[in-house]
């Protein structure tokens, strides 16, 4: 009876997961979406618990049950507390753990299944997978928050690296036909196969982390597809392999968008790309702008157009653009934000950002609607983007991000655009629209400049 | 090759779930918007938490005295927790900043 | 009630199946033009010939003196066979009309 | 052996009927899609005969080779023979053979499984659908081909049917649980379900039949579904449920499309809406136009766009159209054609019609995109168009098609209607359109008039 009863909540368990995931992926029913899946994770939970068949020590439902009430603490309390800016970073922590979570139980599972190469197939393959998705993440996580900056590359180490994953599968295929019992080998190639995830994520520069943790997060599913196999459980194998195939689909989506095909993203193009800028000195001469002058300048202006970037983010100073905003508008100027797809360091990291200082959804303008648009603007005010408004990407194909569409700041009346420096942004290049006649700098901190801004507008009545 | 066929025929609806699951896969995502790219990616990584219920099953078969596998199988359920929980949860704050403004 | 949980285990997968295919058909449709609505209603028309399998299947269990399961069998072979043979070249001569846009 | 490659070649199949509708929902593959699906279906077929397990005596054999050849044969004559306008027709009808199809295997089987309630359940629902695919099927076909002209309509049919429906139902549980082996019961069943089928689709005014066939299209998906099930087939499994779900997603698309929701569909509100409609006679008075005075004014317009409707492919008068849009081309005219999503008696009855005489695949523009062009357009030519321009689907809610998207050709400067008569159209309902001062009517066998048109063109230099 018992059997019965799990097989169908089980079989609920996997609707809701491909339920949950077809809601999350529409604005409307997202978050909805969201919480159905989670339903059908906890009712998959319990039923695992709850509907085992078989005699089962207290003390073993004491570890369980203990477990579960730490990781539920704990990772409540961490994902309530972070703040929207570094939710990647987390994601690619959970990420982690997941994989952890699939190596450990072909670690352990291993020696239960010796002489039947099918299972222990299974095990090696979930094993590998998950150690490389924990370890890759635990780097891309390091890399996201800073504590791992730029790029870390071994001579040749594309070559090395393929070299080390051809080695780890024949290792793995190895011990299968062996049928070894040994746990030594095992181990060994546990520690292979972290190895390989530190290798394969540290040469990938941190633009690039979204996808590689999307990447990688696929790579979790499919361990745990393979743990569903392994136990003949189908919602672990629906589960994952849903998982599997959406991440999948979702890297290259990502990738798209910010014009980087997935090849150079593990290859990293993007390395090439850099040398190349660094190389190009600052080239013409720039303007500067202050705030007094910009408020003037923005208190007479019909059409505003502001582009948000990555410096918005970590200089926290969306409250003060809102700000900004709301008495441009009370002065009768039109404001709107150009969200370019990949400004920021995460798909909707815009969104998310001026979101928390609720600014209009409907101010929010898409490139392809808002592009037009720039020529019958007044000001554009960049405030922390570079990359996104990098002309280069339309005229210079030696550039590394050529050929990503871009927002045609440069089409508007007049350009502000406001960074601390001359630095370059994410994809480590010169950016030739800041020496435009059209433009002129507004240097200092995003939070800083945009305070001084907004009281310079206050004062002008 | 003959094993091969074997393993075929004995999983086959196993395996015909897996292709359509990588149907669904691909098309639930198919049309989705940039700015839920981070939400969808968070969401995907809480489900793939499911891995829990394996370390769960290891740990309701697992030898009371085998401390090895008690220990590394409670780490796993710990691990698996917080990707489910953080995962679902992270999920959850991101889209409530797009709900507001529904 | 427990004949229908016995009939649900032991049809477990095929159940699962089944829940997936409606997924599918229904994602596969979604975003369809108006225009390509009746060639895929007609494709849709030609799938289902696959009835015919049934048909065949009935001939090749059919007791050869049971005339009257024979004589049925074999119309519902033509029948399935017309769907099927009909069903496929109506609608590539449809579709034949939109490829010279192309 | 042989099961394992059946197993395997079945599953294939299925997966070829998946991608191959997912193609057939994209111009672009669309074709490739049908010809892999029946590949698939092709592989299938082979496999249920070759790699049958167990004795079958050669006349089995030679009774099904036989039935196939000619099967074949006539499928593919009446096919190829069939003119595109005729089609919904003949999908119409093969889908009713697929239908009885369904249902003669379960009249077969139906002895064999006495005893085995489950089976025997299965037998008698894919038996019921699949007849009432076929009468419906048939119904649909002969109103169609026009031999069955107008909705018959029983009192109270709805009540009538919905009893009938009923009463089937409970009498298929009445034979599985009385688990009586009397053919006679079967038969009279089969008989219901029959007399159900036809009930329920003759009340049913053409105009909706091709809703109603992409029903049924799906009820034979759901027959053939059942029999995968008494089979334990899973080809016949899958390709009838994916049928199943995605003719019925169809259906309610193609409802839409049409501004009718199914329920009405069924239980036939548009009845209502032709008596209405028929007691309103002509209001206001016409201005006519003759071939000679409009191929003047069309030759000095600048933009002019035609709607073709129901009418031009009751005329054949496609390649006559073309042959008006190449002169007036030639003569600088900009000339475009608006194709409403339910012109015509069939989703895409225009393109295909339009098709046939090589009309440019870009001039061909859907409703959303064109109505707004309406009001920079010289003259609007209406050829056999009734019910997709009339005003009264935006103003007059008492009206059927009240709130059906419309084509706003009142929008134009002039608007020419070409009819034969001031008859009313599919929706039986009057047109006020052909009352407005902008608007003269242009009586007339829509072929007949356009080759005058063009003749009187011709003369003009
Ligand atoms: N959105 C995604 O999914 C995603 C994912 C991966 C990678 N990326 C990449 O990230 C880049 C995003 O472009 P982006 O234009 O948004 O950012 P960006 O190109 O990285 O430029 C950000 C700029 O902001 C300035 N900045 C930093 N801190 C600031 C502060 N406190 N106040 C003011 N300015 C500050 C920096 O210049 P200073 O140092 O001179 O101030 C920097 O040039 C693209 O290359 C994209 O491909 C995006
Ligand atoms: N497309 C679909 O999928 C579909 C499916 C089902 C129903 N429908 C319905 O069908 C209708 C389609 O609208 P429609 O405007 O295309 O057609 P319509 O409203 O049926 O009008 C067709 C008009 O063409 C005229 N006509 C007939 N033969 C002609 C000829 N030889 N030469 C010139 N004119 C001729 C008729 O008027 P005279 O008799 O005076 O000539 C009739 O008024 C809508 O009501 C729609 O809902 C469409």
């Amino acid at each position: 009876m018992n059997l019965e009863i799990q097989h169908i909540i089980y079989l609920i368990a996997s609707v809701t997961f491909i339920m949950g995931l077809k809601m999350l992926s529409n604005a409307k029913t997202a978050r909805n979406g969201n919480l159905l899946a989670a339903a059908g994770m906890i009712a998959a939970i319990i039923t695992a618990i709850f509907f085992h068949e078989g005699e089962v020590k207290p003390i073993i439902y004491g570890l369980i049950f203990g477990a579960i009430a730490l990781g539920t603490v704990v990772g409540w309390l961490t994902a309530k507390k972070v703040q929207m800016t570094k939710m990647p970073e987390l994601v690619s922590l959970f990420n982690g753990m997941g994989g952890a979570c699939a190596a450990l139980i072909g670690l352990v599972e291993f020696h239960h299944n010796v002489g039947d190469p099918t299972s222990i197939g299974i095990i090696l393959a979930g094993m590998i997978i998950g150690s490389v998705s924990f370890s890759g993440s635990m780097i891309a996580w390091a890399k996201l928050n800073g504590t791992l900056k730029n790029a870390i590359r071994l001579p040749k180490y594309n070559i090395l690296n393929t070299v080390i994953l051809i080695g780890l599968v024949l290792y793995a295929v190895y011990i299968v036909w062996s049928g070894t019992a040994s746990e030594m080998h095992l181990y060994l190639l546990f520690a292979a196969a972290i190895v390989y995830g530190i290798l394969f994520v540290i040469p990938i520069g941190g633009a690039d982390m979204p996808v590689v943790i999307s990447l990688l997060n696929s790579f979790t599913g499919l361990a745990a597809a393979f743990g569903g196999f392994l136990y003949g459980n189908q919602v672990m194998l629906t589960g994952g392999i849903l998982v599997g195939s959406a991440g999948t689909l979702l890297t290259l989506v990502m990738c798209k968008a910010m014009n980087r095909p997935l090849f150079n993203v593990i290859f990293g193009a993007f390395g090439e790309g850099a040398a190349v800028a660094s190389s190009g000195g600052p080239q013409g001469n720039i303007k500067e702008v202050g705030p007094s002058d910009l408020a003037v300048q923005l208190n007479y202006s019909k059409k505003v157009i502001i582009v948000p970037g990555y410096g918005l983010a970590v200089a926290q100073a969306q409250h003060t653009i809102k700000e900004l905003e709301t008495i441009l508008e009370e002065r009768g100027v039109d404001v709107s934000y150009a969200i370019h797809p990949v400004a920021g360091r995460m798909p909707g990291h815009m969104n998310v950002l001026l979101a928390e200082s609720n600014v209009d959804y409907d101010k929010l303008k898409e490139m392809e609607d808002v592009n037009p648009e720039f020529t019958q603007t007044d000001v554009v005010l960049v405030v922390g983007a570079n990359d996104v408004v990098n002309p280069a990407a339309k005229t210079d194909p030696s550039s590394p991000i050529y050929g990503m569409p871009i927002l045609d700041v440069e089409n508007a009346k007049t350009c502000i655009v406001n960074k601390r420096s001359m630095n370059a942004g994410y994809a480590g290049i010169e950016n030739e629209l800041f020496f435009r006649d059209k433009t002129s700098m507004l240097f200092g901190d995003a939070k800083k400049v945009l305070t001084e801004l907004v009281t310079e507008l206050k004062a002008l009545d | 090759m003959n094993e091969l066929i074997q393993f075929f025929t004995t999983n086959k609806e196993m395996i015909f779930i897996v292709i359509l699951m990588i149907f669904v896969g691909v098309e639930v995502i198919g049309k989705v918007p940039a700015v839920l790219h981070t939400p969808l990616m968070s969401g995907a990584n809480a489900i793939h938490g499911v891995v829990i219920v394996g370390a769960i099953l290891l740990m309701l078969n697992a030898e009371p005295d085998n401390y090895l596998s008690l220990i590394l199988g409670t780490i796993a359920v710990f691990l698996g927790t917080l990707n489910v929980v953080g995962g679902f949860v992270v999920t959850d704050r991101m889209l409530e900043m797009f709900k507001k403004k529904k």
